[in-house]
């Protein structure tokens, strides 16, 4: 085991979560972290815990049950000096607060020219694989990536998801700050205790190889990890991982030099196929290096059916024998 | 104006088992089926809780405590009415005729869950809060541009009152005069958000105020009169008067699911409390006993037949097939898209090996 | 319960011009102020609905016959306080200080039109119906926190009552205590739906009794019962005493939007006998004329006056530089994405007709 | 001029519109059309005009004015016996319907394992182009293919309006139908009186060439036809201009055959570029067709910004010179 310093912790990613908002609320008094059962009960999943007995209830609010009202709210209070953390309870509860997002959230800097401004973060817990009922495991990025003026984040693991928060806390426009459920409490990373930002917009290559390049983020970035490490021991060729980290904007030019390295891409993200961000990823492709491929960019994705009930979630999520298959239909083109 | 007065909560039955509205059409049969049905549904829930620790199906929403305002309302509807319920909504659903068997597939994660047996009109529970509301008031539009007679019932939370569709479905109902009941349980909390923070009005019932809805507050744990206040809904539905909004006043004694622990956000010492005072079986067996109605051997009979038949369900559901995903592919559209059968396609020469 | 006598329509002001809540600090000064505010609101518009006709400026939204309800409301709160006007309301952000100059610019399609002047807090005009409410409860939200007395008023129509954001921003301004203002104009319609169509209640009054919200409704064509009431209402606010929900009974004259045909959906005398009896511009000069603060020569000099500061505003609106494309590719992020820095740079190409 | 027989019209496309829901109305008792205006004023697009009196106001309704309430309703309306045809005022007033739409109507199947299903048609007029007002020009195409349960299709003129939209209602899931408002009355085609249907999922070619693949679809129709028919007497290359018509699902076939033909694609859309249904475009032409690529795919598509108001809306649309910049660019690669 490394040694840690004793300004560094290992942290699980919830409470390197927990640990930012935590450090944003203590920095700057406009922070506010607000939704449903973030107070006293500290989040569903524990993430504000402790934040309302340190700043009290002014700062850490319990809303009614209305995820336009939480947003459209926070609207207000963020265009009147404030810079809310909304919590949405689960990723595919956000919708009742489309409107709010779509309309206002995203639109009022260009509404305004710049006279309002809404620096407001949402968070909210998504993904299958953890057995939660229906409709709480939807991967729905894709329906963001597509609103202009909303930035679109998503950690994998505890360092990331402290700096990259903090970062988005302290961007001066909307960002959807989405947490892959599976990774809140598997493993730990060294998280330090002072502050940090990570730069949105910054994929992160987790893994460097030659041969296939496998783009990924949130809770598939383990997954492809575990199949991509497993399949490297058995096979002569090697793999470029990259956790995108931030889904708008994409990292346009870490996508493109690892393409034009290997001219092999896989895809991995648990969204249905269709319109989901290997879309996007495509189109850069297209634009940056199209006639590096030397195969056809494979993807490895949830289905075009609702994201199931948990008896059907792994045969719905990209599994390591369907990643490894992906890298060797990419190799052998 | 005080709303708690011009909205008092009905009572039927006293703590103590007094009968206080005494025109009613009680009898004996009567009040044994209200007390098997709770009984049914109390020892359901409490087999569901333990399988739920023995990790035998998934996390599970239990709803102890609320049985009078689920079985008394649903005994209140017939076969052919539709009834919305939520994800604790299961002794209503159970009553108006949802298997066991679906129930606990439901918790193991499975469609097969949702689907009502043949006959029955009940929806999959709605997870969305408060979005069944317009569904209920969709389907009753439907009957009455049918012109039958039959009514939707539809259940939802304190919390619930708090979005937007709970606001719509009320108005809708309310402009075409839709034969639907709104029952709403009022068990205090929203998760770990108490109704005080929830809004500030004293009750739910006044918020039928605003859409001209007739609304009442009723004892949630005093099944007779959840029963006969949701019958005169149900009348007056099927009459072509319209909506009404029930607020059943109650009180959940557990957790708000297997995930949640109550004892972060409140003394848990009231709900011991509670269970011992206002619990709606004790309430009924009270009842019972002043009428000279209740059996010792009568219960412990009933009480055997219902863990026979929740066994014999645990049975058949462990020998139920696995889920097959085909099931995925085959109920996104009547008939599958070229990229959905793509994927099937991709899905299973992988699974097979076969490279293709 | 009867709602209509549980609310009944405010009037300060018959529609003979006789006052009835005698008790009030108006003199000629202040009524001349109001009755000022209100023609130049009413020469504005009918100004654009020329503009429009002549195809100088887009689509327009009228408001005829709804000044007293916009102007009465604005020029009850405060400089620093905030406003929250839908696309109808110009004649109130014009009260509150919104120049007429944007107010074409806007009716141009320019965003600059959106833009209030320094230190004056107006949204731009919202759109998408009822959405505004939680901005307004947001806004005095933050005013509150901030520990301030600043207020915040937000228009709306009947047709918005029916929407989520309605319920959700009034239960939240009364579970928060915000300090807002709900002005709602019941103008009857929406587009062609009208108010009995969109809801059961017999008022919008009433839909604050569901958020324990003090609620009220005013004769809309009365601007001394608007500007009184709501003052009221403001100082409620600022003492920290919370929201309220005022529903200014009104009627527009002319067309929903000037790309809407009224005759499709109702008898247009109806609105002719309106303004011929419960205009709110004569209601006031009705009054004023029995307190003998009336001078046809002082309405002229002061139509004088309007005509020149509209024509005035108009010339520099012509006179007002092209829209520039980078409004847009500046405006959606504090620094532009390279996505959008990319877009800039091939739109600037292309039009260059340099091919890169 | 080319003769009309009597049975067939020359229609705008709106009216054409209203010609299939009337058909349908008259045919099928179970026919539905619900929403704002949509009765004794016919609609503010007149889309239903003439609708209330011939079929009385149980078959066509004024509902009160919320999208969740009309979609969520409906919801109910269509699994207990009925059609309903919901009108959205403006493509950019649906979102506050999101969450009906997302997790319930395109569920329903799923959920109940085909007890319960929704036929329902939702309508919305959408796109830039008509000096509309805020919002009201939204073209989200995209945030709906990537619905699971849900078809997508958009006409370009009478004669696919009327088969489509028909098509549409007979589909026993849910179809969001957007008609592209420049389209409503720019030009008339000949529109048989009698029932017909054009099956969902399948384009049309609209004009034959060999060198470049156009793909393009609603408004952008008609303007990327002017620009090529004017561009092509100036040259001496071909295109073949496709109307995709279904954006969910793709025509996957026919892409791929003019693909394969040309090596050279453009594809024209007015939304924002990032997420647009491009990707969706990308994503099969590199499953079925990518090494036929000559060049890559040149996409001609709206901002990565809100749709502006009017006096900008020219500029932020897709315009003749940029698609014929496009067509050169792929050309010239
Ligand atoms: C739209 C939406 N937001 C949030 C949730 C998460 N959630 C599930 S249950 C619940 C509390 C519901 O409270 P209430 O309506 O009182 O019903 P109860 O659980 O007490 O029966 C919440 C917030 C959800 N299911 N749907
Ligand atoms: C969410 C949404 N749905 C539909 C529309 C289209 N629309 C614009 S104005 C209007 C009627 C509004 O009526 P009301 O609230 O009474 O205000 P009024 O126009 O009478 O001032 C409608 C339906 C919209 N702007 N926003
Ligand atoms: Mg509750
Ligand atoms: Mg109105």
């Amino acid at each position: 085991m490394t040694t840690v310093a004793a300004d560094v912790k290992k942290l699980t990613m919830i409470q390197a979560i927990t640990d930012a908002m935590r450090t944003m609320l203590d920095e700057d008094d406009s922070v506010l972290v607000l939704g449903q059962d973030v107070g006293i009960n500290g989040g569903v999943f524990r993430a504000t815990e402790g934040l309302l007995n340190e700043f009290g209830e002014d700062r850490v609010i319990d809303t009614p049950l209305a995820e336009s009202g939480i947003v459209g709210t926070s609207v207000g209070l963020a265009v009147n000096g404030f810079k809310p953390i909304a919590e949405m309870q689960f990723f595919g509860f956000i919708y009742p607060a489309f409107n709010q997002l779509m309309t206002h959230a995203t639109r009022m800097r260009q509404r305004s020219l710049g006279r309002y401004t809404v620096p407001m973060v949402i968070r909210a817990p998504y993904g299958a694989g953890v057995k939660a009922p229906e409709i709480h495991s939807d991967s729905v990025e894709a329906l963001f990536t597509h609103i202009p003026g909303l930035k679109v984040v998503t950690p994998s693991n505890g360092y990331d998801a402290k700096g990259l928060l903090i970062a988005s806390i302290e961007d001066p426009d909307p960002v959807l700050f989405i947490e892959p459920m599976r990774c809140y409490r598997t493993g730990r990373t060294e998280v330090p205790a002072e502050k940090y930002t990570i730069e949105l917009g910054k994929a992160k290559t987790v893994r460097e190889g030659d041969d296939v390049t496998v783009l990924t983020w949130g809770a598939m970035v383990n997954d492809t990890m575990k199949a991509v490490e497993q399949w490297e021991k058995e096979h002569q060729a090697t793999c470029d991982v990259i956790d995108l980290r931030t889904l708008y904007p994409l990292d346009r030019d870490t996508i493109k030099t690892s393409v034009e390295k290997t001219g092999r891409v896989v895809i991995v993200h648990e969204a249905p196929e269709t319109g989901g961000v290997s879309g996007d990823i495509l189109s850069v492709i297209n634009d940056e290096a199209l006639f590096y491929l030397k195969a056809p960019v494979q993807k490895v994705t949830g289905f075009d059916t609702p994201v199931p009930v948990y008896s059907l979630e792994n045969e719905y999520l990209p599994s390591a024998r369907k990643i490894t298959w992906a890298i060797e239909e990419a190799l052998h083109y | 104006m005080n709303m708690e007065e011009q909205f008092p909560i009905w009572q039927y039955v006293t703590e103590e088992g007094e009968l206080v509205q005494p025109e009613i059409d009680i009898d004996e049969a009567v009040s044994r089926a209200f007390y098997q049905y709770m009984s049914r549904a109390r020892m359901m829930d409490q087999k569901c809780v333990n399988l739920q620790r023995q990790g035998r199906i998934g996390t599970y929403v239990p709803y102890e405590g609320q049985e009078a305002a689920q079985v008394g309302s649903a005994l209140a509807i017939e076969d052919g009415d539709w009834m919305f319920p939520t994800y604790r909504d299961h002794a209503a659903t159970m009553t108006h005729g949802q298997s066991l068997h679906n129930l606990l597939l439901y918790w193991r994660g499975r469609l097969e869950g949702s689907v009502p047996p043949e006959g029955k009109n009940i929806f999959p529970p709605a997870v969305p809060i408060a979005s069944q509301l317009l569904h209920a008031t969709g389907v009753a539009w439907a009957e009455k541009k049918k012109n039958s007679d039959r009514v939707s019932i539809v259940y939802f939370g304190d919390g619930a009152t708090s979005e937007g569709d709970f606001h719509e479905g009320l108005n809708f109902a309310s402009v075409f005069k839709t034969p639907t009941i709104f029952l709403n349980q009022n068990n205090g909390y929203a998760i770990s958000v108490p109704v005080e923070k929830q809004m500030n009005s004293k009750t739910i019932a006044q918020k039928g105020l605003g859409y001209d809805i007739p609304s009442l507050r009723v004892d949630g744990n005093d099944i007779l009169a959840v029963y006969y206040e949701t019958r005169k809904a149900v009348e007056r539905a099927r009459r072509g008067d319209g909506p009404t909004l029930i607020e059943a006043v109650t009180w959940r004694y557990g957790a708000h699911t297997t995930a949640d622990d109550p004892s972060k956000y409140r003394d848990q010492r009231e709900s011991e409390e509670r269970r011992s005072s206002t619990d709606p079986l004790m309430r009924l067996e009270r009842f019972m006993r002043k009428q000279g109605w209740w059996s010792d051997a009568w219960k412990e009979d009933m009480e055997a037949g219902i863990t026979e038949e929740i066994n014999q369900a645990l049975k058949d559901v462990d020998r139920h097939p696995r889920s097959e995903v085909d099931q995925l592919f085959d109920n996104v559209f009547a008939k599958p898209t070229w990229t959905i059968e793509k994927q099937r396609q991709h899905h299973t020469n992988i699974n097979e090996g076969a490279k293709s």
